[in-house]
């Protein structure tokens, strides 16, 4: 588990996830995630594993240079 | 999987069948509102669609398709409420009464949520149509008892915390109620008996137990 | 659920002449405006209609039809139950359960005591099967009178172990597994003022013989009541479901079965199973074993091993057959 | 910040009780002491919201009737794969009592791909309930057919269906699908592995530690698709008037919907309200906004009216959530005395089309092994989403790991409790084992399948361990007002768990007043925001905070009250609701008329959530210590029939100090019925021929009522850490991990054979008795 710096890691705003330990990542939050495979991903914008562009929800995938990506604020 | 497109597409939107394949089936006309006596037909709006109302009355034989306007007796009170023949009970009394203690959970007569007593039985309201239910006793979670003077069981489901998040409480306690007016001392196991249709997924069922034993007491 | 119109009958004359179609005649079709059909408990209408699998334009009323709701007994005619009897009120009849015990239990094991208090003897044994893919709006299978049966390569582990080859959904009444062992008759009153008597097995039909519906009811035919022969001295019998939990539940595997005894020689037996074919089946296997013999354990165990002779269980529900040689080979000692 | 030194209680009351010295900030309030010496915080108070609860009176999300109201419904997909080729609202939208239609698209105007059976695709909103049904069922799709598959072991084959397949292009790292940021290539539907946990990576070498052990044991683990069934399904009511936004929620995030709400559409947190009053369960699946929480907020706008959108049964089941199954191998090494040398794990499972199938925690932390690598995968199928689920991957895992050490203890021929007492390093379940054995009678047990005649009896135990989390993110606001109201507030939400009432046991306990003079108002982001009731969280973020407000407020009083006798506030003290001067009796007044007296209407106060005590800092959320638990099961098995009962479960846990005993219990037998179920009888059918879920319901679905529920003897555990103002944590998830497999290693126990896959149903006891 480590903390992830959400500007280095370029996560899109709308991407979401729940943590085994209750606490809701994105929005508000710090990531801590890339390690922890029991967290749930989704977008806030489609509200579902399947990004807008129809692609996997993934923080892997749900950075900078992907069609849907929308950078933070 | 492999799928075979066109059998897919059939299997999911081929739905009618050839009329008539079965023997006997008797194509006597029916008229619709045969027999149909409009006593009283009021000329109510309803939010719905505005249609006139069929009042119906004790004996009337045709009602609907739309809205009619029936009475309920509800703990103890007469209802008038505009109904369809779809209606059912448990809609009449959350939707159309505002008595919203009633609770659908599986809409399909499995657990229980929704249970109310009809002339005094515990039955599923979520499979009973409002309009079969007209010159019958209802009892609700509403009518067991009030906040300043609780039913005993409701009293030990406080006493004994027999709700987590009390989704199926009303249910429990509509059965529970029931079944300790017919069987004033019971033990564990016939209250686990009586009580097997009602589901809960807090697993709060080992309090509901207590609280149905301990209620049986001061019954 | 679909719009539909009301009309509560007030007579079997009055009702027949009103409807013009059964649950199964309208299975699957858009709602239509000139279908009418009956409604007792509704129970298992009800479901239907909110999978969308029933859309009648006219739903007739039975349940307030008078004299449609008593139990009568003597010693001749035996036992006749009105066809709107609930089964909260046959449970709770003393003389089933001293005459006919296997029955009371199967009514007490049907639904939860909030379905029993609505659900009708004529509605039980006309109820469809719960198959899932029966159940699934988008499924048209085989019992829906189309298509072929999911269940053979699909997910069958509830589904039947025998005669299931054309069709592996199973009767879902337990009621009319105890039924068919007492050689209960259905009566059911037609449309030309006429009643006619059909024995249980006759009353269900295979879907081999008729792929959508699962009884012989005509859609201008109704259940009035089911007759059941007075039992003979010594007759005892008994009834075991085995559901996936104790807790209301359907039968992935019942039985029933019902012994006139001589002291301790069986002189006659009637096993019947349900939830193991796509209607109750008598085992004239296991009845062979027992007929004639003095009932002990190894005979017990013999029949229920009789029982499976010819089993076809398919990829998921083998498992079904042990615990059928199982609940015959202990009701049959249960009953003595 | 300034701190102060304050000596805490440490250890468990009984066995190791002691005091620690902790720096704490110097806002914050005294040490209590352990829960006997209390009033009010320990104690088995009544719920606050029984009263609603057993009348009917409690209106859930699902029974709100707002004036106009809408009611809605989706329309969803009946094909496991395809794209849309067109979707025609129009016959919908005609329909009379219709107002809107919206269809499921991306900002851009994309339609969505079908990925599964249930996915939503578009939705009515309706003047009733059966019109609105009747209405969706006139959308019409043309769909263009793909293959699929939701199988997880048919997904892994090189030639299964593509879930995910549609190009992710112009990646700024060249990637297409398959290709992650890192480098890291997934396989078609497998996407991993992901070798890390909670605690850090793997360590040692395993090679070294297998070539130390004595013994191996080695298997494959199976557990099933379980899914959540809150009886409160999901949705919400939208009323969005212009500039402001309400919707009520069945939630166990206020504050997660109303941001998710407020960044969906692009607007102020400000106009966005979150109620949530009373949810009817949750479990873990109800913290987003969802697909309906925006579909309803857009029908409320194009209509102008507030939406009811809550989900039938079935959708719930096939669209919002579940334990993701899994498919887990262990090889694990020990030594002849015991210690383990080497754990070798590597889990497949599948979370549908979404992510968060792992099971590694539990192998790699419960005991110490000093060898230790996984490699967990997620396995993309045609399903919908899972969700967290109590104890996410920790109930999977412990299923297959506490077996294999069942299994070791056995080879080693040791007793469980036995072999436990010499790998285990906890203290506290070194108790829970102590007394949870003698209370269950352990003594009883005999050896595997020794009982003669068909009806066989075992016993077994199992062990877990989850850590003991909160979020700083956690704020409470205290009120104090003339009159005598006193009032506690934040956006916590309470799904049943008794949030509400802990609360206000906290603030009663620290004002020194009866509990019945507290309100507790809750569930509305019109409050400061509180934490999510998931992960077992809630307890121990957001009670600090409220007894550190309560602090704060009683501070500010008893300056006030101080003038008035001519006291040192210091000397000031409040009991049984009455402020005296320690030093002098006479020098009193009534809590009550205290507060009559303020100088002005009300004392607000509130306190966030601080790091824990000793300068613990929060990193993660991460509190230190662990909530241990130690189950037993007793059981029968019918070996002709196959047949699993259980008869007693003794569940010994831990959660800190508890704050209110009778809920405490109330959540462990919560978890150990779902765990029990889990263990014995549900589980999700999935047609592979169709992409359905067959049991959609409750009927067919099974979960257990009343003739499954076993006896429930629960031990609860004070464990001091002195980490907080109230050092108390939840219960929630730790009830629910040990139970499947305590149930598992007594079904051995009974029959002699293992059974390695959940749930253990008729078939397979018979299988493995060889009787089909």
């Amino acid at each position: 588990m480590k903390k992830v710096n959400p500007i280095d890691a370029k996560f899109c705003r709308f991407l979401k996830a729940k943590n085994p330990f209750g606490t809701l990542e994105g929005g508000d939050n710090d990531w801590y995630v890339l390690e922890d495979s029991n967290t749930i991903y989704w977008c806030v914008k489609s509200n579902g594993a399947g990004g807008p562009d129809n692609g996997p929800v993934d923080p892997r995938l749900c950075i900078s240079g992907r069609r849907c990506y929308k950078q933070r604020d | 999987m492999k799928i075979d497109k066109d059998r897919l597409k059939s299997n999911l939107e081929g739905e009618n069948q050839p009329e008539g394949s079965k023997k006997g089936i008797s194509r006597r006309g029916f008229l619709r509102g045969a027999g149909l006596t409009t006593v009283g037909t009021v000329a109510l709006q309803t939010g719905v669609l505005g249609n006139s109302l069929q009042e119906a009355s004790l004996g009337e034989q045709s009602l609907g398709p739309d809205a009619v306007l029936i009475k309920l007796k509800v703990n103890g009170r007469l209802r008038s409420l505009a109904v369809e023949p779809r209606t059912t009970l448990a809609a009449a009394l959350r939707d159309h009464l505002q008595l919203t203690g009633t609770k659908i959970v599986c809409d399909r007569g499995a657990c229980s949520a929704c249970t109310v007593w009809l002339d005094g039985k515990p039955v599923n309201s979520c499979l009973t149509l409002a309009v079969e239910v007209v010159g019958q006793e209802i009892t609700t979670i509403e009518g067991i008892g009030t906040e300043e003077n609780l039913h005993p069981v409701q009293q030990a489901f406080i006493d004994h915390d027999a709700s987590q998040c009390g989704f199926c409480t009303p249910g429990m306690i509509m059965t529970a109620t029931h079944f300790l007016q017919n069987h004033p001392n019971p033990n564990l196991d016939e209250v686990k008996v009586a009580l097997r249709g009602n589901l809960c997924r807090c697993g709060t069922q080992p309090n509901v137990f207590k609280a149905t034993l301990a209620a049986a007491k001061k019954m | 659920m679909n719009k539909f119109s009301w009309y509560e009958a007030k007579s079997v004359e009055d009702a027949l002449d009103k409807v013009n179609a059964t649950a199964s005649d309208i299975l699957g079709k858009r709602p239509n405006e000139s279908s009418v059909i009956f409604k007792a408990g509704g129970i298992d209408l009800m479901d239907l209609m909110k999978e969308g699998l029933v859309n009648p334009g006219t739903i007739v009323n039975i349940k307030k039809i008078p004299d449609l709701d008593k139990i009568e007994f003597d010693e001749k005619n035996g036992l006749r139950i009105g066809a709107n009897v609930n089964l909260a009120t046959l449970e709770g009849n003393s003389l089933i359960k001293d005459k006919y015990l296997a029955l009371h239990l199967a009514v007490g094991h049907a639904g939860t005591p909030q379905l029993r208090n609505s659900a009708t003897l004529g509605g039980n044994l006309a109820q469809r099967t719960r198959c899932w893919y029966f159940r699934s709006l988008e499924h048209q299978c085989f019992r829906k009178g189309s298509g072929t049966c999911f269940a053979q390569k699909g997910e069958n582990e509830f589904h039947a172990i025998m005669k299931n080859e054309t069709c592996a959904s199973v009767h879902s009444s337990s009621v009319s597994t105890a039924l068919m062992a007492f050689n209960a008759s259905v009566e059911i009153a037609t449309s030309d003022g006429k009643k006619r008597k059909v024995r249980m097995e006759e009353f269900f039909v295979h879907p081999e013989v008729d792929s959508r519906s699962e009884n012989i009811l005509n859609s201008n035919e109704l259940i009035t009541a089911v007759v059941i022969p007075a039992p003979k001295a010594g007759t005892k019998s008994y009834y075991i479901k085995q559901g996936a939990r104790e807790s209301h539940d359907w039968a992935m595997a019942d039985v029933a079965v019902v012994m006139e005894m001589s002291g301790s020689n069986c002189s006659k037996a009637e096993v019947v199973l349900g939830a193991a074919a796509p209607i109750p089946i008598r085992s004239k296997e296991a009845n062979g074993v027992l007929t004639g013999k003095s009932i002990n354990e190894t005979v017990a165990i013999a029949a229920g091993e009789a029982s499976m002779k010819g089993a076809t269980p398919l990829s998921g529900n083998a498992y079904k057959v042990p615990i059928f040689k199982t609940i015959v080979k202990r009701a049959i000692l249960k009953s003595v | 910040m300034d701190t102060k030194k304050i000596k805490l209680p440490y250890g468990i009351p009984g066995h190791n009780l002691g005091e620690i010295e902790r720096d704490i900030p110097v806002t914050e309030p005294p040490a209590w002491p352990i829960n006997e010496k209390l009033k009010v915080v320990g104690k088995p108070v009544k719920r606050y919201d029984a009263l609603a609860k057993v009348t009917g009176k409690a209106k859930f999300t699902a029974d709100m009737q707002l004036s106009g109201m809408l009611y809605a419904k989706f329309f969803r997909s009946n094909t496991p794969k395809a794209k849309i080729k067109s979707i025609n609202t129009n016959k919908a939208k005609d329909f009379p009592g219709v107002y809107a239609v919206e269809v499921m698209k991306s900002d851009e105007g994309e339609l969505p791909e079908v990925k599964f059976v249930g996915q939503p695709l578009a939705a009515v909103a309706a003047s009733s309930l059966a019109i609105a049904e009747e209405a969706a069922k006139l959308i019409e799709v043309e769909y263009d057919y793909e293959d699929f598959v939701v199988d997880v072991e048919e997904a892994q084959r090189s030639e299964a269906p593509i879930v995910h397949a549609v190009a992710i292009s112009a990646q700024t790292d060249g990637g297409d699908v398959g290709v992650t940021h890192d480098g890291s290539q997934t396989n078609g539907n497998i996407v991993g592995p992901s070798t890390g946990s909670f605690f850090g990576g793997p360590r040692g070498s395993l090679d070294e530690g297998f070539k130390e052990a004595d013994i191996i044991v080695e298997r494959v683990y199976r557990t099933q698709v379980h899914t959540h069934v809150p009886l409160e399904t999901h949705g919400v009511v939208v009323d969005w008037k212009p500039g402001n936004m309400t919707v009520y929620a069945s939630t166990q995030s206020t504050a997660g919907v109303r941001n998710e709400m407020a960044e969906y559409f692009g607007i102020s947190k400000s106009e966005v309200r979150v109620i949530s009053e009373f949810t009817g369960g949750g479990f873990g699946a109800k913290h987003s906004a969802g697909v309906f929480g925006p579909m309803a907020a857009k029908l409320s706008k194009a209509t102008g009216r507030p939406v009811w959108l809550m989900l039938d049964r079935k959708e719930e089941h096939m669209a919002e959530g579940y334990r993701p199954n899994s498919i887990h191998y262990l090889k694990i090494g020990a030594k002849k005395n015991g210690n383990l040398t080497a754990i070798q794990q590597r889990s497949h499972g599948t979370a549908g089309i979404a992510l968060g199938a792992g099971v590694g925690r539990i192998a790699q932390v419960l005991y110490e092994c000093p060898n230790f690598s996984t490699e967990q995968y997620d396995v993309y199928t045609n399903a919908g989403p899972g969700a967290a689920w109590r104890a996410p991957g920790n109930a999977q895992g412990a299923f297959g790991f506490e077996q294999a050490i069942d299994e070791i203890a056995e080879k080693l021929g040791m007793d469980p409790v036995s072999y436990r007492d010499i790998i285990d390093k906890s203290e506290i379940r070194k108790v829970e084992r102590q007394q949870g054995a003698e209370k269950f009678g352990w003594s009883r047990r005999k050896a595997a399948g020794s009982d003669s005649g068909a009806i066989k009896k075992g016993f077994g135990m199992a062990q877990s361990t989850w850590p003991r989390f909160v979020t700083l993110d956690s704020t409470a606001e205290v009120r104090l007002m003339q009159g005598g109201a006193v009032e506690i507030r934040s956006s916590v939400q309470d799904m049943g768990t008794g949030t509400k009432t802990i609360l206000g046991q906290v603030v009663a306990e620290e004002l020194g007043i009866p509990v019945d003079y507290v309100t507790v108002l809750i569930g509305d982001t019109y409050f400061p925001a509180g934490p999510a009731s998931g992960g077992s969280v809630a307890t121990g973020s957001i009670t600090p905070p409220a007894r550190n407000a309560a602090y704060k407020a009683k501070l500010e009083l008893l300056e006030q009250v101080a003038k008035k006798l001519k006291s040192d506030p210091a000397n000031l003290t409040i009991e049984d609701a009455k402020i005296f001067d320690k030093t002098d009796g006479s020098k009193a007044i009534s809590f009550k008329d205290a507060l009559q007296g303020m100088r002005t209407s009300q004392i607000i106060t509130n306190a966030s959530r601080s790091d824990d005590y000793g300068g613990f800092k929060q990193e993660w959320g991460l509190a230190y210590g662990d909530l241990g638990s130690v189950q037993f099961a007793e059981v029968t098995v019918d070996t002709e029939t196959g047949f699993v009962k259980v008869d007693k479960i003794v569940a010994a846990h831990s959660c800190g100090r508890p704050l209110n005993i009778a809920h405490v219990k109330s959540q462990i037998n919560g978890g150990v019925i779902q765990g029990l179920s889990f263990a014995l009888y549900e589980y999700r059918v999935m047609d592979k021929q169709t992409g359905f879920m067959m049991n959609a319901n409750v009927d067919q679905y099974k979960l257990p009522y009343s003739m499954e529920i076993p006896e429930i003897e629960s031990i609860v555990i004070e464990d001091y850490s002195g980490t907080s103002s109230t050092d108390a944590y939840g219960i929630g998830e730790p009830a629910n991990i040990a139970t499947a497999v305590a149930i598992a290693n007594a079904v051995y126990n009974a029959i002699g054979v293992r059974i390695y896959e959940i749930p253990i149903t008729p078939d397979k006891v018979l299988k493995a008795l060889n009787k089909i």
